[in-house]
């Protein structure tokens, strides 16, 4: 396996025409194709604190702003703050009242109390003059936001400003409709008996239903501004003093210039996210609930079910248009035999159908599931506009594939590499390595268990110049028995590989 | 010519000097310093005194170096590098400061070149890089990627507890350098 | 019960206000941002960072906004973008490319459910609560200057001139390479360091002096370490005269006071007293100190002195500013939080629907979306 | 690309029953305290300090050039603490880091010149960037990616940070770091 920290030499074409290593990939058992991350729809899985790793059920995370109540972020440099404690001399008055007259005729009581501190910058809550706290998770300050009253009367304001805005509307479309029936309704309106009605009944008179206007204040103009400070065109600063611009937006609502009013902040929470596939609706990802845990629910990546191409080597050293030739190693991660076939990449034409097919699939898909999703949409919606638009006309949405962007610059020598791949064995790892041998194509190096070499000769394309990266091509067919199906069904699917086979070396 | 050609290493009484770590030039190694193997001391340009207390941990280097040409200019007398008490050199950082106050924290992989001064109750943070000719005021943080600064107003504590704890264990486990040297004892002898 | 409450329990819309510097995001009706981050995206094909808004490509760009949203929606504010009503506040001359591009990400990659785009300088005079004023916003590419009377753009007075972060920037940069200092140190963050740091915009008579080539004594000069690598000497002088950039005096007459002045005199005679009285400064760039007392003290001076103002304003001419409500860099954001936070969001938005239908975003500037809506 | 076989001589290195590589030119401090779980590589120049506290790695753990290990201290009132560090299984440490965690679990990646301070807990499948740093207490979560400019950035199921089969990246990376380090065949 390369170390998957470097940029893969290999990379695998995803359904969807982008080109990403095979670490990055999953594999829908259910559409049978390649995807990755942009061609999966992301999904909030569960919420939990990266710092003390404690689930938080997403209904109280939302009403907790997407904060842990325990963790605070240092204000000054965003690391982690730790609550430290400190042996406190609380003096004792002699005439202290009596419920803290715990430890009498003590003239001093030593306190276990909490601060917080930064151990990457040395910040600490008693910095910005916060008192320490009697427990580790403390009340401490929250940092509020000063013109919360003045928002929340403003937002008041226009929601009601709209609401008005709509009922007018709503007033006036009724006016314009001819009534439906001649009978009063209690619903009505207008009219007399009706109101007479309403009134002998108790009900309220339907005009004071109307939402009232709000009024609000405001914002009044001055001319008098606040002037320069005096002193800033002879005193120095000092540059520790004055908070910098991450320090400001970690604390957006007042956004302090002065290090000396950054208050601690909640720390935000983390996800863990699932992954789906567009076309079919499956997870290709879902990862267990419990924050600590490593595992997922389900896990669909590509390399359990695509077989591995991996570079050895070169061969040879590479010329424009003449032939070389790579050493691959193939592993198949499956449990089923493969047979493989490497052939030639798919020419444009080729691809812009297989696009075409892929979008026709989605489209069929997409007809089925929103015909279905339109029904029960019926029913629960009550705008009618709504549902219409839905069922009018269905055009899908999801992102077209692309032509992929990653060219060969090579040709292969062989039209066809034929060969079959074992299936995977986890047992053989402790075998003696016993290999019956038998007729092998020449192309084939060596054979061990579920990995096999191969030498694939090509010939680069003479328009290469010294520099040059060589990039080796090809499709890759393979075999792949789905088990997904109550009874396995074998199919013949295929990737797109391109390889970094080196660069052209001078003559 | 430099002052390294020749060791003179005087370690005092309560020092406690693993044998593998590398002293070169003229060291001083004050009572209660703890030097862990693998540290690195060197006194090129004029001989070095470590003050008490002091810590270097593993892979860290304390130099005194000559100036860029590597020469010593006869005409200017040797100046010792006098480092005060309690500072601790963490695992890999270089310091090669001009001037070493009291109480500094040198962080791991920090790098402080020849022409930082520094004073006391600094924290040097860990893999800060300062190059630059300045003075740094008592008690400043560096910290971070781009070396921002602050002024801490906490003290942070002292590093007897540690120094008690190494005192204890080292000696079980490593061979140790004796101590050689007693300044009462010279000053008889003189 | 109003029926805005269902609307605002279950799923609150998300309000984004991307700029070119940073990018203000949070949740409808609520009171400041959650985040201002930097406009900039990890590309998730190489996992190098690049600022948003640079791009060769339609398709870099939209790969760009993907990963910028998908950092927004699932490291920020941890919802699923699907099914969810977006503000977005926009520059209503912001360019086409951007909007459309983020409409198709928005509606094709994370399949929201609506986008309401909502008229930056009109978003920030929402938070005032009051009908009429001159709005300029100070970014980072650009200043905008709109003035509105009575909840409506008077887009033919709309002025805009270069100068915002980018040029104090670059002035900086100038400055201090004039002083000697080595150029390689002074990267966009460090000199953003030093204009949010250190800066400030002095008084007009002190303006006047400097324009007179006799400067008064300098504030006191500064040492600014960079990366522990070097220390320079950021003078006096730079401190205080960087912002003049924006009040230089000059024949074609564009410096901020003008600007604002010009935007006033494209109006209609009888707002313009309103709008004089009414002027509301937002914006990142505007939250520098000394700002508006300087802007405030030469719109006075020229309105006095200058023979082309004194002309046409006639009167007792008082400019009066606004204050914000939070900081001048969200008013923006906060102005889309309030609409986001009304019903407006349900009637104002364009659905998925009608984007599938035409597959373009209605735009105020182009006439057959005009026809439809009359 | 597939690891290349790495040699080492014969006389460098000193291989245990239980396959562990360990070469010669290291300062194990305490090795009584130090437990490797077999088949761990440790290379030229590491530090490995068993003697302020004890150190235990798991199988397939590869500890590069130049790494310290060191048991990280608490301070209390009355005095300090060296806690023991427990390391997983499949853990590779890059060169010259400088590690001093209390915890690392299995299937992490720290790169070279990566600073892990004191007390730091490093969770199941995480990656540490060359040349990070992480400030004491730091706690990464599984899946994160903590980067050299101090963010951490991924998440399970984020497929471009750290890869979401992490874990059997890591198992055979570790594995063929281990098969492919061999003993010079030359040098007999």
């Amino acid at each position: 396996m390369a170390n998957f920290m470097q940029n893969s030499v290999v990379s695998y074409a995803c359904t969807c025409g982008l080109v990403n290593p095979i670490t990055k990939l999953f594999f829908c058992r259910h559409c049978l194709k390649l995807r990755c991350g942009f061609c999966v729809c992301h999904e909030v899985d569960s919420h939990f604190c990266s710092n003390c790793l404690e689930n938080i059920p997403s209904s109280e995370a939302k009403h907790k702003k997407n904060c842990c109540t325990n963790c605070f972020n240092c204000p000054c440099c965003q690391h982690t703050l730790s609550a430290r404690a400190t042996m406190v001399v609380v003096p004792k008055k002699t005439d202290d009242s009596p419920k803290e007259g715990e430890g009498d005729g003590v003239k001093a009581v030593t306190k276990k109390m909490y601060y917080l501190s930064c151990l990457g910058c040395r910040w600490t809550s008693r910095d910005v003059g916060i008192p320490d706290q009697n427990v580790a998770t403390g009340a401490w300050p929250e940092n509020e936001c000063s013109y919360q009253t003045r928002f929340n009367a403003l937002l008041e304001y226009y929601q009601a400003v709209v609401l008005q805005d709509k009922q007018e509307k709503q007033e006036y479309l009724r006016r314009k409709t001819p009534k439906a029936h001649k009978f009063p309704s209690l619903t009505d309106r207008t009219g007399l008996t009706v109101s007479m009605i309403r009134r002998q009944i108790g009900w309220p008179d339907k005009n004071t239903q109307k939402a009232k206007p709000v009024n609000i204040t405001p914002s009044v103009a001055t001319d008098e501004l606040e002037d320069l400070p005096a002193d800033v065109f002879t005193q120095p600063i000092n540059l520790r003093n004055v908070s910098n611009i991450q320090q400001r937006h970690g604390q957006p609502s007042d956004q302090p210039f002065t290090v000396n009013k950054l208050y601690p902040q909640r720390r935000i929470l983390w996800i863990k996210r699932s992954l789906r596939c567009r076309q079919c609706e499956h997870n290709v990802i879902k990862p267990e609930y419990h924050p600590t845990s490593v595992k997922y629910r389900i896990q669909l990546f590509a390399n359990y079910h695509v077989p591995d191409v991996l570079l050895v080597r070169s061969e040879e050293v590479l010329h424009a248009g003449k032939s070389g030739s790579i050493i691959l190693k193939l592993t198949n991660p499956t449990m089923h035999d493969m047979s493989i076939k490497i052939k030639e990449l798919p020419t444009l034409s080729e691809e812009l159908e297989m696009i075409e097919e892929f979008k026709l699939a989605c489209k069929i898909k997409e007809n089925t599931a929103t015909s279905a999703a339109a029904e029960s949409l019926k029913s629960i919606t009550s705008s009618p506009s709504l549902t219409s638009t839905t069922l009018s006309r269905q055009t899908s949405l999801i992102e077209d594939p692309r032509i992929v962007q990653q060219k060969a610059n090579v040709k292969l020598n062989n039209s066809e590499l034929n060969f079959v791949l074992n299936q995977r064995d986890d047992s053989t790892e402790f075998d003696e390595d016993v290999q019956t041998p038998r007729e092998e194509p020449e192309f084939i190096i060596w054979r061990k268990s579920n990995k096999v070499s191969i030498r694939l000769p090509f010939t680069t394309d003479e328009s290469l110049k010294v520099g040059d990266l060589v990039k080796v091509g090809f499709t890759m067919e393979y075999t792949y028995v789905n088990t997904v199906t109550n009874t396995p069904t074998s199919h013949t699917l295929s990737a797109r590989v391109f390889i970094d086979a080196g660069q052209i070396l001078g003559e | 010519m430099s002052h390294a050609e020749h060791n003179e290493i005087k370690i005092m009484a309560k020092a406690i000097v693993c044998e593998d770590c590398s002293l070169i030039g003229d060291i001083t190694i004050s009572p209660g310093c703890v030097i862990h193997p693998s540290a690195t001391i060197i006194a090129e340009a004029g001989p070095i005194v470590l003050g008490e207390n002091c810590i270097v941990e593993e892979y860290s280097t304390i130099a005194f170096r000559l100036p860029t040409d590597n020469k010593i200019d006869p005409a200017v007398e040797v100046r010792t590098l006098n480092i005060g008490a309690n500072n601790v050199f963490e695992v890999g950082s270089r310091v090669e400061a001009c001037h070493i106050g009291e109480k500094n924290v040198f962080e791991s992989k920090c790098y402080v070149g020849p022409c930082v001064f520094v004073s006391s109750g600094c924290i040097i943070g860990a893999g800060v890089r300062l190059v630059s000719e300045q003075k740094l005021p008592e008690n400043t943080v560096i910290y971070g990627r781009n070396c921002l600064q602050r002024e801490a107003i906490d003290k942070h504590g002292s590093q007897t507890l540690q120094i008690d704890f190494l005192r204890k264990v080292l000696p079980n486990y490593h061979h140790l350098r004796k101590p050689n040297y007693d300044p009462k004892k010279m000053r008889i002898a003189t | 019960m109003p029926l805005y409450e269902t609307v605002m329990q279950e799923k609150p819309p998300v309000v984004l206000d991307i700029g070119t510097a940073y990018t203000k995001l949070g949740f409808a009706a609520e009171a400041y941002p959650r985040k201002i981050i930097p406009s900039e995206v990890i590309l998730s094909s190489d996992g190098k960072t690049k600022a948003l808004l640079d791009y060769d490509s339609n398709t870099e760009l939209y790969d760009q906004f993907v990963d910028f949203l998908q950092m927004i929606f699932f490291k920020h504010l941890l919802v699923i973008p699907k099914e969810r009503k977006i503000v977005i506040v926009e520059n209503v001359l912001g360019q086409t490319i951007i909007r459309e591009t983020l409409a198709r990400v928005l509606f094709r990659h994370f399949e929201v459910s609506s986008i309401m785009f909502v008229p930056l300088h009109m978003a920030a005079l929402a938070t005032l609560a009051v009908p009429t004023g001159i709005v300029i916003d100070m970014g980072y590419t650009e200043t905008t200057v709109m003035p509105v009377y009575s909840r409506v753009q008077i887009l033919q007075a709309f002025q805009d001139q270069a100068y915002g972060g980018r040029a104090i920037h670059a002035e900086i940069k100038r400055q201090l390479l004039e002083a000697g200092v080595n150029g390689k140190h002074l990267t966009e963050s460090i000199l953003e360091d030093i204009k949010v740091r250190t800066c400030f915009v002095t008084n007009f008579e002190r303006a006047k002096a400097y324009r007179k080539g006799q400067p008064p004594a300098a504030p006191p000069d500064l040492e600014y370490l960079i990366n522990g690598e070097e220390i320079i000497v950021i003078p006096g002088t730079l401190r205080e005269t960087v912002f003049e950039i924006m009040f230089e005096e000059n024949n074609d007459r564009d410096s901020l006071p003008h600007l604002v002045l010009r935007a006033i005199l494209s109006c209609p005679v009888d707002v313009r007293r309103a709008l004089i009285e009414s002027i509301f400064v937002v914006g990142g760039s505007a939250i520098i100190m000394g700002l508006l007392s300087r802007l405030r003290a030469e719109m006075q001076y020229l309105a006095e002195k200058d023979e082309e103002y004194k002309q046409k304003l006639c009167g007792d001419i008082k400019f009066k500013f606004h204050k914000t409500i939070g900081r001048e860099n969200f008013t923006a954001w906060l102005g889309g939080s309030l609409c986001g936070g009304t019903d407006l969001i349900q009637t104002h938005s364009l659905t998925k629907e009608a984007y599938v239908k035409t597959d373009r975003v209605p735009d105020w500037i182009n006439l057959s979306d005009k026809r439809a809506t009359a | 690309m597939e690891i290349v076989d790495t040699y080492y001589s014969k006389d460098e290195y000193v291989e245990t029953a239980s396959g562990n590589k360990v070469s010669r030119q290291t300062v194990l401090c305490g090795s009584q305290n130090i437990v490797l779980n077999g088949k761990v590589v440790v290379q030229t120049g590491a530090i490995i300090r068993g003697d302020l506290a004890n150190v235990r790695t798991g199988r397939y753990c590869v500890i590069s050039k130049n790494a310290v290990i060191r048991p990280p201290y608490k301070q209390f009132s009355k005095g300090i603490a060296f806690f023991p560090m427990h390391i997983g299984d499949h853990v590779f440490i890059g060169e010259s880091a400088v590690v001093s965690a209390s915890s690392i679990g299995s299937f992490v990646y720290i790169g070279k010149n990566a600073i892990i301070g004191r007390r730091c807990a490093l969770k199941d499948c995480c990656i540490i960037e060359d040349g990070a740093v992480l400030p004491p207490e730091t706690t990464v979560a599984s899946y994160m990616r903590y980067t050299a400019k101090g963010t951490i950035e991924g998440g399970q199921g984020n497929p471009n940070f750290v890869p979401a089969a992490m874990q059997d990246q890591m198992v055979d990376y570790t594995k063929s770091f281990y098969e492919h380090f061999l003993r010079n065949p030359q040098a007999g």
